[in-house]
C-alpha cells in the first residue's frame, strides 16, 4: 500500500500557517516524498480561519484528497472545526499556548515556546518551526535541511532569529520522537534530479517567461494577483517591462499597445476585471493583435467568493465581446500543462494574432504539486512577422486564404502600420464599404479553421472502453482522474476525458474520445453546467449525469465518488 | 525640413469649415519642421471625430477605442521607446470616458504628446455636452441646459504636475504650429489642448467666440510658467478670458527610463533566450 | 394587386434627406398608407452618402424590400450609386443644382430654387420641400397637410422661411403633375382612429414611459442614442430623473443605486458600452436590483461599423459577467412588440428582482413602422415591495422556495436594507460561510424556474404544417414573415417561427413550434450563427441551414429569398 | 444625542489596530450627535479593507463593486434626495480603480460624503502600491519601488472646485468626529480623505509617521479655506507637512435641486399614471 497521508495545518490568518507549510512541504519533496498542497484561505488580512493541506506519498498524487491524519493547529478554531476529520491513529499538533482545550483521548502533542526555546523571546515563530519539525519527527525524517531552509529564510531577521528558527524545529523533532510513528517516510530517497514544487500560476509565469513574454501589464485582483506577481519576482532579472494599471481597462490596452509595438504581451486579472476588458479583447481581434490573457476564476457572480475557487467563466470568455470575433481558449490541468498551455497560448496568438486565453482558478493557481523537471519541455516561439521590405504598398490586412496577413512593427522599415477598431480596408483605415466590411469579417474568422485543426489538448485516464465516462476540463483534473482511478480499485469501470482546450472546440477529438459512452458525466466547477451546455452546442451530446460543486472549494475525488452514488 | 506633403493622408470625412482641418494642416507643419518621418511616428486615437485624424495622415497608427488611447500609447512607449507617440483625441473622449487614464498619465509622465480636440461636445454621436461643455449647454439630453459646470482639464493637469501644459486655438493656425513643435519637442508627456470648434454641433462656442476671448498668455507681463501657482491660476481662467500658449513646465523624469530592462532599445520582436533550469532551479 | 412603392431618398450627410423624409412619410401614413422608412447612413455628420428607403403600401408592410421605383437625388452619388436599381417605370427626382448628370432616357424631374421659388433666398430647403411635393403630386395625394406640416417644423426659423417650404412643396407638386402618374393612393381613405409612424426605439421608449419609469442614465452610443434621446424628450414632462453619465459604468451602477433606493431604472447602450457594464450586471444579479438594460446592436467586432445593423450580441449577453447568474433576455421584432417588450422586461425586472435585457438593433432602433394605437395596449406594473412592518428581524434575502425575497426600500421603515456584491448571509452582510453560499447561489438560480415558465414571445406565420421552417429572432421578423408569404405565392409551403424571448430559453414552446420541420433554417444577422447554436445547445435541434447577414444592412425578403435558392 | 451603541454592526474582520477601527468608532460618535438614525442613513461602499466599513456599522447598505461606489450613491440620491448618503472607499479603490467617478462627481456636486480611507496601499489584496503610495514604495510589483509620484487627491478636488475638501487621520479620534460632522452636515459633495494607517502591509506610513507630520490647518495664520488659491497651496502640501482640517470650502448648487422631477420628493416606490393617448399623438 502507498503512503497516503494528510496533514492539515490550520489557525487565525496571520498566525502563520503559510510559514510552516512552506518549508515543510519543500523538505518533503527534498527528501523524495510526493506533496500536493491546497490553500483554504478568506478575504481577510488577519483573524478568521485558514488551513493549508499537505497530501504526502511515496506515489504520484494527482491533487488533493478529503480527511486529515496529522492535525497541526495553530488555534482552538481549528481543533473545533478539524478535530472532527481526524481519523483513527490520527495525531494533534498544536500550539498549547493558543489551544486551551483538546479533547479527552486524542494523541496530542502540544508546544509552548517555554518547552521548545526556554529562556528566549521568540514568540510565535518557535511554535510554528517547532511544528514543522515535529512533522518531519514523526515522519521519521532528518530535520536538518528543514532547520537550515527555516533560519535562511529568517536570515533577514538577524541571527538570533534564524537561530531561534534552528533550534525550535529540531526540538520539535525531537519532542515528535515519543509519539508512535503510524506512518514511515525514512524509507523514501531523494530523487537524483530534484523535484520541484510548483503552483499551476507559477508554472505558467515560467511557461511565459520561456515562451518570450517581454510585457505585462495587469491590476491586482485575487487569485491573478499570484501570477502577476511571480511575473513581477523575475520582470528584472529577465527584461520583462511590468506596469501595473490604474484599471483592468488599462491594463488591457497598455498590452496591446505593447503587443503592436512588438513586446510579447500578456495580461490577466479575475472575473469583475475581465468584465471591464471585454471591449479591448474586441480591440485585439479587430486590430489582429496577438495577445494572452489569463482569467483566473473564483465564484461569483459579481465580488462573490474573492479567495475561493470555481469554474464560471467558461462561457462568459467564449463569448464575451460584441459581434463574432476570433479567439482561442485554453485551460490546464496541472502546473505542468499550465506551462505547456502558456507556451501553446503565446505561440497561437503570434502566429493566428488573436487574443488568446488561459482559463485558471484559485485552486489552479495557489495550489503546489510535485513536479519533475522532465515535465517542463523547452520550446522556442518565434515571432512571425514579416521583415523583408515590402517594395511596394504594404497592407497589414491583406486578403489572404488562412486570414491571416502579414504582419510588421512600426518603426522598423518604411512599410506603416496601420491598426483601426473600426471595419477596415486592408490597409487599414476605416472604411463603409460593405462589401470590405464581409471581406474583412470573414477573413478574421476564417482564422478559426486551421486554429481548430491545432486543438488537442485531450487527456484520458482509465479504462479506455468503459462506458462511464467523466468528462471534466481544466483545473479538475486531477481529482477527477483520482476518482477514476478509485473507481478502478472498486470494480467499477470508468475513464476520464479532460479538455485543456476549449476553442475553438476540438469537435473531432471529443467525439472519437467520447465512443462508447453510455454514462457520460460532466464534472465541473459551476451550478449551470457550462462545459455541458457546450458540449451539447458543438456536438450534440448530452451529459446524462453531472458533478458540480460551487461552494468554492475545488473538487476531491470523495466529493465525485459521492456526487457519482448511485449513478456507477 | 521635409515637405509636408509626405504626411497626405485619406480623404476627410470632417464637416467643411471643421476645426480639425487646421489642426491637421498645422499638425502637418509641425511634423515637416521637425524632420519627424511618418515611418518613425505612431499616432494612437480612439473613437470621435477627432479620432480619426491619423487616418488623415501618413504614419503608423493606432485607431484604438472609446477613451483608451493614452493606456494604448503608453504601452507603445514602453515597448519601443524610439518610436515619437502623439495621442489625438477629442474632449468627451479623454475627459469623459477617458478620465482615469488622464489623472494616471499626468503621473507616470511617458514621454508622449496628448493633444485633445477641445470642441465642448460629443460631435460624432451628434452633440451631446461633453465633460467641458459650459454650463447650461443644452442639448437632446439637457433641454434645460447642463446644470454643473465644467471639468477644468488644464488645472487638473497642473494639479497633478504634468510636465508640460499648453493651449491652442484652431483659428490660429501659426500660434497651433508652434504649439504642436513645443508639444513635440518637450521630454515627457506633453498635454497640448486645442479649442477646436465644431461648425455643426456647437453654434455656441465657434470660431468667433474664442477668438474675442483666446490671448496669448506669453504676453502677461507676470509669465511664469515655471511657477505652480501662477499657472494653477491662469490654468483656471476660462469665460472672458482664455489664455493661450505654454501655461505650465515642470521637468521630471520620464516613465520610460525608470524601466532598465528598456535601456538595451525596444523590445519589439526580442526574442530572449530564458535559463530554464536556472527558473525551475527556484522551486526544487 | 396590392400597391408597392419603394421611394428612396439619397444624398450627403447634411443634405436634408431626413427633412424630407418625415414629412412625407407622415402625410402618406396621414393619408391611410401603410409605410415603412428605413434609414442607411455612415458614422460621419457631413458628406459621404446616406439614403431612406420609404415602402409604401395600402396594405399592411411587414417590413422593407428591395428596388426602388422613385428615386429622389440630392446630389450626383445618389444617381450614380441608385439609378441602376430604378425599376422600369421608375422616376428620378432631382436637385438639379446638385446633379450635373441625368443620362439619357430616364424619365426624371430636375428641380431648382429657380422653378420651385424664383427670386428668394430659399436655398437647398426649397428643393427638399419641393421634392416631398413631388412625391405626393405623383401619387395623386393632396399637398395641403404636407405644406402646413413643412411650415410647422420651420416655423422656429421665421415666417419667411415657414411659406417658402409651403409654396416649394406646393410647387413641386404641382410640376410632379406633368408625369405619368403610374402609382395613384388617390382611392386611399385616412384611418378613422390616425395610425402611428414609430421607430423601435421610440416604441421601447414609451413602453418604458408606460411602466413607470422614472430614473434613466446612459452615455452617448450609436444606436442606443436614439432610445435615450426619445426618454430625454420626454423626461421632464413626465417626471422622469434622467443623467448623462461619463462612461457607461457609471450609468449602469448609478441605476443600479437608483433602483435600489425604489426608483424603476434602465440604463442601454451598445456593444462597446455594454462591454464596461457587464460588472455591474452581475452586481444587479447578486444584490438582486430590478433593472433594464437595453443592448443595441451594431457590427463588430470592436467599433467596428458604429450605425449599421447587427445581431451578433446574444450570445456575449446571455453569458456577460462572470459566473454563473439569473437573468432575462428579450428582443423585439417590430414597435409593437418593442412596447410591449419593455413593459414586459420591467415587469419581470421586478417581480424576479434581476437584470433584463432588451437587444435591439440599428434597423430595429432607427426605422420606422406604420402601427395602430390599438398595438399598444395599456398595462400597469406595479412594485413588488414588501411594506407591512417586519416585526422581527428583515432579511433582505431570506432563502425561499421561489428564491425571490422580499425586497424593501432604505428609509421606509426600521428594517435595514443591507446589499452586497459578495456573497451574502440573508441579511445581506458578507460570509464567509460556504454552506450559506451554496443556499444563496442555488436561490438565486431558482428564479430561473419560474422565470422559464413565463417565456413565451413565439411568433409564427405561414402554413403551419409546412416542413419548411425559418427561424429568427428580434429585429429580424418582418423581412422573414415575408419571405415566408413570398415564398407561399411561389407555390413553397414555408412557415416562421419568430423569438422575442430568448433567456431562459423557451424550449417547449419552441420545441413543438418546430415539430414537423423538415428544413430549419436559421435566419439570423451575424456570421456565426448564434441562435443556431443556443437552439442546439437547449434543445438539440439543429438548423439544417442558415441564412446569415453580416454587411451592416438589415435583412430584406430578397436577401433571404436568394440565400433559400437551391434550399427550397 | 442618540446611543452610539445603536450603530452596532456584525464583527469585523480588520487586523488589531487597523487605522479603520478608530474611524469606525468616530463615525459613531458624529452620527450619534447629529442624531442621524440608521434607517435614514445609507452607506455606500465598493471593494477592500475600507468597504467593509458598513457592515460594521447598523444602516441600510450598498457594498457594491470596486470603484464604483460613487455612482451607485448619486443614483440613491437622485432616486430618493431625502436620504443621508456616505460612501466609504480606499485609496485603491477610489483613486485608482474608481478615478473617472471622481473627477464627475466633483462636477456633480450631489449631496453626500465621500470619504476616503487612505493607507496608501492596496491592502486587501495584500499590499500593492496604490495612487497615494509614496515615490519609490517597495512591493511585489514594484521591487525597486514605484517609479513616479503619488496623485494629489486633495487638489484634484480643489481644481475641480469640490464644495467641501477636507482631511482628517485615524489617530487623532477627536479631530475626527468633528470633521466627520462637519462633511455630514455639509450641503453638497463633502470629501473627506482619512490618513487611515495599515498596520500590516503599510511598514512606513505608520502612526507614528504621519503623527509626526499632520498639523490642523485651522492654526494657520493665514487659514482662508474659502481661497481657491490657498486651498490649492494647502491641498498640494505634502511630506514634512500634512495638513488636516477643513481645507477647501465653496458654495455651489447641489445636483439634486437641478431636477424639478424630484421636487415632488422621493421617486422611490412612485408609479406615475402616464396619458397613453398623449403619447401616441405625438406619433401621428
Ligand atoms: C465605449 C463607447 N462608448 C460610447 C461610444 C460612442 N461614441 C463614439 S464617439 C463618442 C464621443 C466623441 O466625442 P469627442 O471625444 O469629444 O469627439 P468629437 O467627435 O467631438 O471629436 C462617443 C460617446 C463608443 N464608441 N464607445
Ligand atoms: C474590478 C476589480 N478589480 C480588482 C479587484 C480586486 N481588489 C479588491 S480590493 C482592491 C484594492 C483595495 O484597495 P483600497 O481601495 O485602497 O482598499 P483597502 O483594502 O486598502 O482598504 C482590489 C484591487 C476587484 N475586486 N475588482
Ligand atoms: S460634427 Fe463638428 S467636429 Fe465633427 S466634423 Fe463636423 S464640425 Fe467637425
Ligand atoms: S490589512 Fe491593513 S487596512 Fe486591512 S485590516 Fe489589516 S491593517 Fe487594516
Ligand atoms: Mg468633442
Ligand atoms: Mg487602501
Amino acid at each position: 500500500m502507498p503512503i497516503d497521508l494528510n496533514i492539515l495545518i490550520g489557525g487565525a490568518a496571520g498566525q502563520g500557517v503559510h510559514s510552516i507549510t512552506t518549508p515543510l512541504a519543500r523538505s518533503l519533496v527534498r527528501a523524495g516524498a510526493r506533496v500536493v498542497v491546497v490553500q483554504d484561505y478568506q478575504s481577510r488580512i488577519r483573524g478568521g480561519h485558514i488551513f493549508n493541506v499537505l497530501r504526502v506519498s511515496d506515489v504520484p498524487l494527482a491533487g488533493p484528497r478529503e480527511g486529515v491524519d496529522l492535525l497541526v493547529a495553530l488555534n482552538q478554531e481549528t481543533v473545533a472545526l478539524h478535530l472532527p476529520e481526524l481519523a483513527p491513529g490520527g495525531l494533534l499538533i498544536y500550539d498549547a499556548e493558543q489551544v486551551q482545550e483538546v479533547p479527552p483521548g486524542v494523541p496530542a502533542l502540544g508546544l509552548s515556546l517555554e518547552e521548545l526555546l526556554p529562556g528566549t523571546q521568540a514568540g510565535e515563530i518557535a511554535v510554528n518551526a517547532g511544528a514543522s519539525g515535529a512533522v518531519l519527527g514523526l515522519l521519521e525524517l532528518p530535520v536538518a535541511g528543514l532547520a537550515e531552509m527555516l533560519a535562511e529564510s529568517f536570515a533577514a531577521k538577524g541571527e538570533e532569529v534564524a537561530g531561534w528558527n534552528r533550534q525550535a524545529a529540531t526540538r520539535g523533532w525531537e519532542l515528535a520522537q515519543k509519539f508512535p510513528h503510524a506512518v514511515s517516510l525514512a524509507g523514501l530517497t531523494p530523487p537524483p534530479t530534484p523535484w520541484l514544487l510548483m503552483s499551476g500560476h507559477e508554472a505558467v509565469a515560467v511557461g511565459a517567461l520561456m515562451a518570450g513574454l517581454t510585457f505585462i501589464s495587469g491590476y491586482p485582483m485575487t487569485p491573478w494577483t499570484s501570477l502577476f506577481n511571480a511575473v513581477a519576482q523575475r520582470a528584472l532579472k529577465y527584461g520583462v517591462v511590468l506596469e501595473q494599471a490604474e484599471d483592468e481597462i488599462c491594463a488591457i490596452n497598455m498590452a496591446i499597445g505593447a503587443s503592436y509595438a512588438g513586446a510579447r504581451a500578456m495580461t490577466g486579472t479575475s472575473g469583475g476585471g475581465f468584465c471591464l476588458m471585454t471591449e479591448a479583447v474586441g480591440l485585439a481581434a479587430m486590430t489582429e493583435t496577438p495577445l494572452v490573457v489569463v482569467v483566473a476564476q473564483r465564484p461569483g457572480p459579481s465580488t462573490g467568493l474573492p479567495t475561493r475557487t470555481s469554474q464560471g467563466d467558461l462561457q462568459f470568455v467564449l463569448w464575451a465581446g460584441q459581434d463574432d470575433s476570433p479567439r482561442a481558449v485554453l485551460a490546464p490541468g496541472s502546473p505542468a500543462q499550465g506551462y505547456a498551455v502558456a507556451l501553446k497560448a503565446f505561440d497561437l496568438a503570434e502566429r493566428y494574432q488573436i487574443p488568446v486565453f488561459i482559463l485558471t482558478d484559485q485552486y489552479f493557481a495557489d495550489s503546489q504539486h510535485t513536479c519533475r523537471v522532465e515535465d517542463f519541455p523547452a520550446r522556442r516561439i518565434p515571432f512571425a512577422l514579416e521583415t523583408e521590405p515590402a517594395g511596394g504598398v504594404y497592407e497589414r490586412y491583406a486578403l489572404t486564404e488562412s486570414g491571416i496577413s502579414p504582419r510588421r512593427l512600426p518603426g522598423f522599415g518604411p512599410e506603416l502600420v496601420v491598426a483601426d477598431s473600426d471595419e477596415h480596408t486592408p490597409d487599414g483605415h476605416l472604411t463603409e464599404d460593405l462589401r470590405v466590411r464581409v471581406q474583412m469579417h470573414e477573413k478574421r474568422l476564417r482564422k478559426l479553421t486551421a486554429l481548430a485543426g491545432e486543438m488537442r489538448g485531450l487527456t484520458t485516464a482509465g479504462d479506455p472502453e468503459a462506458p462511464v465516462v467523466l468528462l471534466c476540463w481544466g483545473s479538475s483534473r486531477g481529482p477527477v482522474s483520482e476518482a477514476v482511478s478509485r473507481l478502478a480499485a472498486q470494480g467499477v469501470a470508468a475513464r476520464m476525458v479532460h479538455l485543456s482546450e476549449l476553442w475553438p472546440f476540438p469537435r473531432e477529438p471529443v467525439l472519437s474520445a467520447l465512443e462508447g459512452a453510455k454514462k457520460l458525466v460532466v464534472v465541473e466547477q459551476n451550478a449551470s453546467g457550462q462545459l455541458m451546455r457546450l458540449l451539447r452546442q458543438e456536438t450534440g451530446l448530452v451529459g446524462t449525469q453531472a458533478v458540480r460543486r460551487y461552494d468554492g472549494r475545488p473538487f476531491t475525488p470523495e466529493y465525485i465518488l459521492r456526487g457519482l452514488s448511485g449513478v456507477v | 525640413m521635409l515637405p509636408p506633403e509626405l504626411y497626405a493622408g485619406i480623404e476627410s470625412a470632417w464637416c467643411p469649415g471643421c476645426g480639425n482641418f487646421p489642426m491637421l494642416k498645422a499638425f502637418k507643419q509641425a511634423l515637416a519642421e521637425l524632420e519627424i518621418r511618418p515611418q518613425d511616428l505612431v499616432l494612437v486615437s480612439a473613437i470621435g471625430q477627432s479620432s480619426k485624424f491619423p487616418h488623415y495622415l501618413k504614419c503608423n497608427t493606432f485607431n484604438g477605442i472609446h477613451g483608451r488611447a493614452l493606456p494604448v500609447a503608453t504601452g507603445i512607449r514602453l515597448a519601443n521607446p524610439t518610436l515619437k507617440v502623439v495621442v489625438t483625441v477629442g474632449d468627451g473622449d479623454q475627459y469623459g470616458e477617458g478620465g482615469n487614464h488622464l489623472l494616471a498619465a499626468f503621473r507616470r509622465n511617458p514621454d508622449l504628446t496628448l493633444v485633445v480636440h477641445n470642441n465642448q461636445i460629443y460631435a460624432l454621436t451628434k452633440g451631446q455636452a461633453s465633460p467641458t461643455s459650459d454650463q447650461g449647454t443644452k442639448d437632446l439630453l439637457h433641454p434645460q441646459g447642463v446644470p454643473y459646470p465644467p471639468l477644468h482639464p488644464l488645472a487638473l493637469a497642473v494639479a497633478q504636475d504634468c510636465s508640460w501644459v499648453g493651449r491652442s486655438f484652431a483659428g490660429m493656425p501659426q500660434h497651433l504650429t508652434e504649439m504642436y513643435k513645443k508639444a513635440l519637442t518637450h521630454k515627457g508627456l506633453a498635454f497640448l489642448e486645442v479649442l477646436q470648434p465644431c461648425v455643426t454641433f456647437n453654434k455656441v462656442n465657434t470660431y468667433e467666440w474664442y477668438r474675442k476671448r483666446v490671448y496669448e498668455v506669453e504676453t502677461r507681463p507676470d509669465y511664469a510658467p515655471e511657477d505652480e501657482l501662477w499657472a494653477y491660476r491662469v490654468a483656471k481662467e476660462w469665460g472672458e478670458q482664455i489664455p493661450i500658449g505654454v501655461i505650465f513646465r515642470k521637468p521630471r523624469p520620464i516613465l520610460e527610463e525608470s524601466f532598465p530592462q528598456l535601456a538595451a532599445g525596444p523590445l519589439a520582436g526580442r526574442l530572449p533566450e530564458r535559463p530554464l533550469a536556472e527558473l525551475l532551479a527556484e522551486f526544487s
